[in-house]
């Protein structure tokens, strides 16, 4: 099962972390967000100013994702 | 480096200042939730974290800084979880021997930490909270840095 | 400003905070006598001023850096007398809204301070003393506000 | 009688404070300083990075006191 988490707004929005079987024509970042997409309210996940980040790294859409990954979303950053 | 605890700027300034008596210079940001007066119902400020990410990139630019220019310390402190106005929610410090890098690398690390750190922000009102997303500003003074690269 | 007294940069730091709960941005910054380990006999720093031209002039360059920046507060301390490695000779520091003021207004003074403010600077070693002019660095980064005007 | 001093390394060279009655065809600081360097060893007033403060206020070589000034010369500034 991979894990799926929301930072900073999209917890708001896609609620708290999901364990997810991912089926297996999901492969990469890019078919996740569409996954998600179709389960979420207002399609959270689609601007490109979301971002994600695997198991630790920030990674492009292709990246390749498997049942073993934690992945991320995240919108624009900023502390201080 | 990424605390939920109080952050008070003396005595980290103090720490800097004694951990380098071979330093001519030092300084410091401090950066606090501002009590606006126009804005008087401002209750709290929440900052949030994704660790480890958000340390490892504030290690990688704390080295970047420790590259471009010629310092004798940084630190770095950035408080993640509820903030009231006043308290401190972050501070930099760099220790030098000229003053020129010491400035350099706060105002570098000030505008990491402001546009590119992995952190997430949140303003509490009375009645309503709302995200909080670096101003066209920060990004600006972020890009900076890029000509000198 | 100008003063014979020892200056604690936390316990200044700290003042500066607390007078100023409504700025969002504090940058200090402390001049300090450099223990140079190649240099390991110079046993103090003597700096002279004159009174009241060093502190007029002082008083005029914030002054200027008020008119330049938007600032809530400015706070320079400026020791004289006979000074020992790791003591602090200066202290800026400036509060205001956005970081970028408080940065360039500290920046701004301390190029003033060490170019154009009415101190004498001597290094005393064991045997000798040596004074001291500002370096062509200091020069040149003066010349950096003059654009500015 | 006109009060002069010597700030920073001119101490070393000038001496402490002098108190001098000025000639009267001595009326300005160029003419001040052509006295002072027939009187100091090396003439340590000639170079033009020494410039004199009047009662107060830095002045030009062409500005004018009299016996009631007090006048200070001073080599190149700076402290931090």
């Amino acid at each position: 099962m991979a894990t799926v988490e929301f930072l900073g707004r999209l917890s708001d929005n896609c609620g708290p972390t999901q364990e997810i079987t991912l089926p297996a024509s999901l492969t990469n970042i890019t078919a996740l967000r569409d996954y998600l997409n179709a389960q979420l309210d207002g399609a959270p996940l689609t601007s490109a100013t979301i971002r994600a980040i695997v198991n630790g790294k920030v990674a492009t859409d292709t990246q390749t994702i498997t049942n073993e990954d934690t992945i991320a979303f995240f919108p624009p950053v900023g502390g201080g | 480096m990424v605390t939920s605890d109080p952050l008070f700027p003396d005595a980290l300034l103090a720490q800097v200042t004694a951990d380098n008596p071979h330093s001519g210079a030092v300084v410091s940001f401090s950066g606090n939730v501002r009590m606006d007066k126009d804005d008087g119902n401002t209750c709290a400020l929440i900052l949030e974290a994704y660790h480890p990410v958000t340390s490892n990139g504030i290690a990688e630019a704390i080295n970047t800084a420790r590259s471009r220019w010629e310092l004798d310390d940084v630190m770095v402190r950035h408080r993640t979880g509820s903030m009231k106005p006043g308290e401190t929610i972050v501070f930099v410090a760099a220790a030098a021997k000229h003053r020129r890098d010491a400035f350099a690398a706060t105002d570098f690390l000030m505008d990491y930490l402001k546009t590119e750190a992995f952190f997430w922000k949140k303003e509490v009102y009375e009645n309503s909270e709302k995200w909080i997303e670096p101003r066209a500003q920060d990004y600006s003074d972020a890009k900076r840095w890029d000509k000198k690269s």
